[in-house]
């Protein structure tokens, strides 16, 4: 935690037509951001599915960024009001895990915009890195060694992942 | 095509590119092709000079049938650039294509980075990520639409006229939309053409003519876009005819009715005189309109306002009965496979820089004022004169009126310098009055155009370099008195000048249109920034939008002059006759499906889907995706509570593995 | 000192002047002329920065009421900040000239903070004491600073006479018909005013620093 | 209505009747103006000239003790006042390095600025705030054939002020139709009147002013009306230096406050109109007969 050398590490989800072709346009006109987010291209940002974003902190990101298009704009008429939707469910569910707001974004940013991907990759990274890191993973470590008395052998055994996708199978 | 869908013996082929120096200048490729070469299943690693080129393509097919691969990963530029090359690639060494990954290390980082190790961690991570992902790969079939090979052309100025015809042609059958009751734009308005001179009626008229009645273009003025549903090979528009209260195929154009109508005195400003003079309610747009038929003004009309005329209008047309006030917004729906937006531009409104004094004094005009003023049918049959009917014995022009500007617009519009010498040009042969144009840059990059702008000194006509900084009519010396004075920076000479003059024309610039957000949204377009549409490509696909099967030309697209509006009109059109010539589009299979066994029949993907591509069937309670419909969106996979809905190329487990893999590499 | 070729001199007396022997003056400019980071250290002043993108229309100068008084344009003297030409900009009297109106920054096309960039430049001219010694406006400047840090407050009449007398005290006495009407309308008054808390005032003004929000100084 | 109130330098000298007219129309209008505690000079133009950084903390100074005062808007006469705290405010919000000098500053004075004060103008306030429905209610002595030439100068309208256009502000026109005065057309109305330049290069400031009253006076106006202290002693001060230049231009020059107060049926001698070097003329006849002049 206390390691000198640490950088925010953030994935991103971006929908094809509009974040990630901006992206692209960020890219052409040659504009300089910080180099901590991965950007993971989904053909709308409709798919993002919760559970994408629980798995990306488990395995340790420290922030996760959501880029669609602006809404009524969306490629696929409406994939992002879903978004939204879904977006507000999961923010309470994080509230309640006690990951900050900050750590997962939803931004609407056109293919013209190149300029506003930097923007937002800048300001996101500054943010996290205030925030410090996450370190979910040894996080849950914890969690599960106090959970581990009461519950039934086996179940604190049982991997990250299946775990998150049960608890927001119905965000 | 290779069979081969076993996850269980999985070679991967890595091949990082360095783009000569685009990549490798910032990322150490050598590097990353070392790092890969160590993640389980990949067997062989690269780093090339450019992957794309055909030995970089040779190189994988070579790999593929001497190393056995059956997953390739390549970490280059932008998929959206050259996923389909490189999976034509892998296709041709044997490999179903979709058995390959591709990774953007150029666009998202060796030129978005400024640190060579930070970015070379990022190649690293994101290709970490693919060779993850793509052991999940299955090899999967593109399925054919066919393409309805009728066109739609929105827009009846020279860019739609153009393009309809071209389209027209070929042989296939095109429908050109146009909102207001005639074809001809802008170009219409206009007396001469740059830089030949030749006469803008002389030329665009017999294209109008043709249009009308070409056997291919259903022509339909006055009407309007309304609903575009579909996609590409497969569009049903909606249009809304609106009642222009005269049948079109009745009326001969004998103007007859003009003469009767009830309002004696022409009242109402003139649109396409820009106000400089007056029609009637019932009117023609101008001299050579296509349709050659009047129009009703609903606003106007007595008859269609109260009910209450004595329609003299009717009474004047006897028995053709081409006069019809019965007639109704009618909506018509039409189907067709490709279409061609050149819905054009909007001129920008001079009264917004209050400093140039528009509306404020009469003899400040804009330049399709003058160009209608220059025009020999234009109200004042070619002459060019003050509000006082004097000609004028000065006149200044100011260019880049609402262009260059951070406060308005701040693109160029490209046209006005050349726009405002050919003005000049006719200021001089009708008068004799002094012309000075005021300019920042003089832009004549066009052929011919250098030329032009030479001749325009050689007839003597003063070029001031500086933006004007005010336009006013208080004199400071006894030349100024009842003049207008313009006052400017001589930035060549190195001081500030006042200059008295009779006219000031305004070379106002090019906006897009006021519905052009609606009319993106309609057709499913980006816009840039300024509200231009958005070219899929700036160099290489420069009239394709992001939605296939909807190209643009013209004005609508940026600012342009006529040959250059033409020119993409014609390549619209021939991408548009492309598709439709080769009958059937490939889909990519990224389509949804459903996993019956797993499925609940819980019904909640059913109102998800935008495009109504999912069923619930009722005989084994399970729902049911339509290949067809379904446009690979994802909407409905990442809903379903059971997991039962799976996304071809962007399964689950991909995308997982993707997470795993971004994060693998600290 | 200023350019004494460039001074208020008429025109009709130069013509003379060159009836009686032609001068003439070498006006090249060398790399060595520049003081290379000149306009960068401009540049980065607070509201400066959009210089980089003048595209030397003139807006600015034709705009600028006084522009006709001044030696360069206001124009010119942007060329010649982003071209680091230091020395002539600041021997200029052109940003002594500008009286703050704002026009230029209100029209700019390119949205260039002029009369900033004006302050910029003269807080360097006053810093280097590159001015005309007895040039009023800079005089003015330096009065009015001084007398706002020592009593808050300014006594325009009092700040008048300084200037007078640190300037060209003989204006004073031909401007007696106004000091005259002054104190008939009841406006002369040279009892200083001052705010009561001046002790903290001047620490606040010590604790600024010196043009702390300046960038450094380039070598 | 209550409103802090910063009169600025000037209003203590030089515009004095700017000061003398304004206080009893607001009071007439029942708006309070609670003086600020304590305030200083804003620094004006001449001190950007000297050090940005210090122009900050000065005018600073004044929002953090109306922060303090209370939440009332920060109301402001004088048009350099106006433009100087309005600068600051964007400044201190756009800049971090200037709200870091601002910040250290203040707080050696145990001072803090949060950047809530609201600073406006009497001409913004009075339309948007009081409104002239009711402005027209207290008119009792119409100013009717009054030719009134607005003069708005440049630094209330340019660029900071949101309330008015840059190029053709019309606040102070409709105010003053709605006094009953003939407002004439007057382009000049957003054209600097010299500033200081009057004083240190007469030759160059006193033509800009000479250029302003004979385009008032060849447009037939009966008096200019001003927001400025300084336009209105340009205006009104140096008529023997201009006619001894350019030849004569004879237009008086006074404060809207000023007109207000007539309208308003206010004494004269309240108003502070006798402080003009160049008086106004009695208003036209069929105004109850009253002697305005030296």
């Amino acid at each position: 935690m206390s390691d000198l050398n640490w950088q925010p590490r953030i994935v991103a989800f971006f929908c094809n037509w509009c974040t990630y072709t901006a992206a692209d346009l960020a890219g052409v006109s040659r504009l300089k951001y910080a180099p901590n987010v991965r950007v993971i291209r989904l053909m709308c940002s409709g798919r993002v599915d919760p559970q994408f974003i629980l798995d990306a902190l488990a395995q340790g990101a420290d922030g996760v960024l959501i880029g669609g298009c602006h809404l009524g704009d969306c490629h696929y008429v409406e994939g992002n009001y879903k978004t939204i939707r879904r977006f507000q469910l999961l923010q309470r569910l994080l509230r309640d895990m006690g990951i900050e707001d900050q750590r997962v974004r939803l931004e609407w940013i056109s293919a013209s915009e190149g300029e506003r991907v930097k923007t937002v990759i800048n300001s996101m990274v500054e943010q996290v890195r205030a925030l410090g890191p996450l370190n979910l993973p040894q996080r849950r470590e914890g969690w599960d060694r106090e959970m581990a008395p009461h519950i039934e052998p086996g179940g604190a055994s049982q991997p990250a992942r299946q775990r998150a996708q049960a608890e927001v199978a119905h965000a | 095509m290779n069979t081969n869908n076993s996850n269980g013996d999985v070679r991967i082929g890595f091949y990082i590119c360095h783009c000569g120096h685009n990549i490798a200048g910032m990322v150490d490729c050598a590097a990353v092709a070392q790092y890969i070469s160590k993640l389980p299943g990949v067997a062989v690693s690269r780093d090339y000079k450019y992957m794309c080129s055909d030995p970089g393509q040779e190189l994988i097919q070579q790999d593929i049938r001497e190393h056995k691969l059956n997953r390739v990963v390549v970490a280059s530029c932008s998929p959206l650039l050259h996923e389909h090359t490189f999976r034509t690639a892998v296709a041709a060494g044997g490999l179903n294509p979709y058995f390959f990954q591709m990774v953007n290390i150029r666009e998202h980082d060796s030129w978005v980075h400024t640190d060579r190790a930070e970015a070379t961690a990022k190649a690293k991570s994101l290709a970490h990520a693919a060779v993850c992902r793509v052991r999940f790969h299955r090899a999967l079939e593109t399925t054919r639409v066919p393409i309805n090979p009728d066109v739609l052309v929105v827009g009846g100025g020279i860019a739609g006229i153009h393009a309809a015809l071209t389209v027209a042609n070929s042989g296939k059958k095109v429908f050109l939309v146009e909102r207001d009751p005639s074809i001809g734009g802008h170009m219409a308005q206009f007396d001469k053409t740059f830089p030949t001179l030749d006469c803008a009626a002389c030329i665009l008229t017999p294209k109008m003519s043709a249009v009308r009645a070409h056997d291919n273009i259903t022509l339909w003025t006055y009407s309007e876009i309304v609903k575009v549903s579909g996609y590409v090979g497969n569009y049903t528009v909606t249009v809304k005819r609106k009642p222009r209260y005269v049948n079109e195929e009745l009326c001969v154009g004998c103007l007859e009715c003009i003469n009767a109508c009830i309002f004696k005195e022409a009242k109402f400003a003139d649109e396409f005189n820009v106000g400089l003079s007056k029609r009637k309610p019932i009117y023609i747009p101008f001299a050579q309109a296509v349709p050659p038929v009047v129009v009703i003004d609903p606003e106007r009309c007595l008859q269609v306002r109260t009910g209450k005329c004595k329609k003299t209008c009717l009474e004047a047309c006897a028995d053709r009965k081409a006069i019809d006030f019965a007639q109704k917004e009618e909506l018509v729906e039409i189907k067709v496979g490709n279409i061609i937006v050149a819905t054009g531009f909007k001129l920008f409104d001079a009264k917004r820089i209050p400093e140039y004094g528009y509306g404020l004094y009469p003899n400040v005009v804009t330049a399709i004022e003058l160009e209608r003023l220059v025009n020999s049918s234009g109200p004042t049959a070619g002459e060019i004169v003050l509000r006082d009917g004097h000609p004028p014995k000065s006149v200044g022009m100011i260019l880049c009126v609402g262009s260059r500007d951070l406060k308005t617009n701040r693109w160029c519009s490209r046209t006005c310098c050349m726009h405002s010498m050919k003005l000049a040009q006719l200021v001089r042969e009708h008068t004799d009055a002094d012309v000075t144009v005021f300019y920042m840059d003089i832009r004549a990059p066009g052929k011919g155009y250098e030329e032009f702008y030479d001749k325009s000194l050689k007839e003597g006509i003063q070029f001031v370099r500086g933006r004007v900084a005010e336009v006013t009519d208080w004199a400071m010396a006894p030349e100024e008195e009842g003049k207008l004075v313009i006052r400017v920076e001589d930035t060549l000479a190195g001081f500030v000048r006042r200059i008295p003059v009779d006219m000031i024309v305004l070379a106002a610039g090019m906006e897009p249109q006021a519905d052009a957000q609606a009319v993106r949204r309609m057709f499913n377009m980006s816009c840039g920034t300024e509200g231009w549409f958005l070219e899929k490509h700036p160099k290489l696909a420069p009239v394709s939008t992001f939605t296939d099967g909807v190209f643009i030309a013209g004005c609508c697209q940026g600012p342009k002059d006529i040959p250059d509006a033409v020119a993409q009109a014609g390549a619209a059109a021939a991408e548009a006759m492309a598709l439709a010539d080769k009958g059937f589009i490939e889909q990519e299979p990224n389509t949804a499906y459903i996993v019956e066994a797993d499925c609940s029949g819980c019904k909640s993907c059913l109102p998800l889907c935008p495009y109504t591509a999912i069923l619930f069937d009722d005989a084994t309670q399970k729902a049911r995706i339509i290949q067809a419909l379904c446009k690979g969106c994802g909407t409905c996979v990442a809903a379903c509570p059971s997991g039962s809905i799976q996304q071809n190329l962007f399964e689950d487990e991909e995308i997982f593995s993707e997470i795993e893999g971004v994060l693998a590499y600290v | 000192m200023w350019d004494n070729k460039r001074g208020l001199s008429t025109g009709a007396t130069a013509r003379n002047r060159y009836t009686i022997m032609m001068r003439v003056n070498r006006t090249i400019k060398y790399e060595g002329d520049r003081v290379r980071g000149f306009g960068k250290e401009i540049m980065s002043v607070s509201g400066c920065e959009r210089l980089q993108s003048c595209i030397q229309c003139g807006t600015c100068s034709g705009t600028c009421p006084l522009s006709i008084y001044m030696d360069f344009s206001p124009r010119q003297v942007m060329a010649l900040v982003r071209a680091d030409f230091k020395n002539e900009v600041l021997r200029s009297h052109t940003v002594w000239l500008c009286a703050s109106c704002y026009a230029c920054t209100t029209e700019c096309p390119r949205q260039i903070r002029i009369t900033d960039i004006m302050y910029a430049l003269k807080q360097r001219a006053i810093q280097e004491g590159i001015y005309p010694k007895r040039f009023p406006i800079p005089v003015l400047a330096k009065e009015f600073y001084e007398m706002v840090r020592s009593q808050g407050r300014i006594t325009e009449m009092l700040l008048v006479m300084k200037l007078f007398y640190k300037t060209d005290w003989l204006a004073a006495l031909s401007s007696w018909r106004l000091g005259i009407g002054m104190m008939r309308t009841g406006r002369f008054e040279l009892r200083p005013e001052h705010i009561e808390r001046r002790a903290e005032l001047a620490g606040m003004l010590d604790s600024a620093g010196n043009g702390a929000a300046k960038p450094k100084e380039t070598a | 209505m209550k409103y802090s109130y910063f009169p600025g330098c000037s209003l203590k000298g030089l515009g004095r009747s700017y000061e003398e007219s304004l206080l009893p129309v607001m009071k007439h209008l029942g708006v309070e103006l609670a003086e600020l505690d304590d305030w200083n000079c804003c620094g004006a133009t001449a001190y950007m000239s000297v050090d940005e950084g210090k122009a900050a903390v000065l005018a600073a100074r004044n929002l953090a003790i109306a922060e303090k005062a209370g939440p009332e808007d920060l109301m402001t006469p004088c048009s350099a006042c106006y433009l100087v705290l309005n600068k600051t405010q964007h400044n201190i919000a756009d800049y971090p390095e200037i709200n870091e000098t601002v910040r250290r500053a203040l707080g050696s004075a145990k001072l803090a600025y949060n950047g809530t004060v609201k600073v406006r103008h009497p001409l913004d306030m009075l339309i948007n705030d009081i409104g002239l429905d009711v402005i027209k209610e207290k008119v009792v002595r119409p100013l009717k054939g009054l030719k009134v030439a607005p003069y708005y100068g440049c630094q209330v309208v340019r660029p900071y002020a949101t309330f008015d256009d840059a190029w053709n502000p019309t606040t102070m026109d409709r105010l003053l139709a709605t006094l009953g005065a003939e407002v004439v057309p007057y382009p000049l109305k957003t054209k600097c009147c010299g500033g200081s330049l009057t004083g240190t290069v007469p030759e160059a400031g006193l033509r800009l002013t000479y250029i302003l009253l004979k385009e008032a006076v060849r447009r037939g106006a009966d008096v200019i009306a001003t927001v400025c202290p300084l336009c209105q002693f340009n205006l009104d001060a140096y008529h023997d230096q201009i006619e001894q230049r350019w030849g004569p231009a004879r237009v008086a020059t006074v404060y809207f406050s000023q007109l207000m107060g007539l309208a308003f049926g206010l004494a004269p001698e309240q108003l502070g109109l006798k402080r003009n070097f160049i008086p106004m003329k009695p208003l036209p006849a069929q105004q109850p007969a009253q002697k305005i002049s030296v």
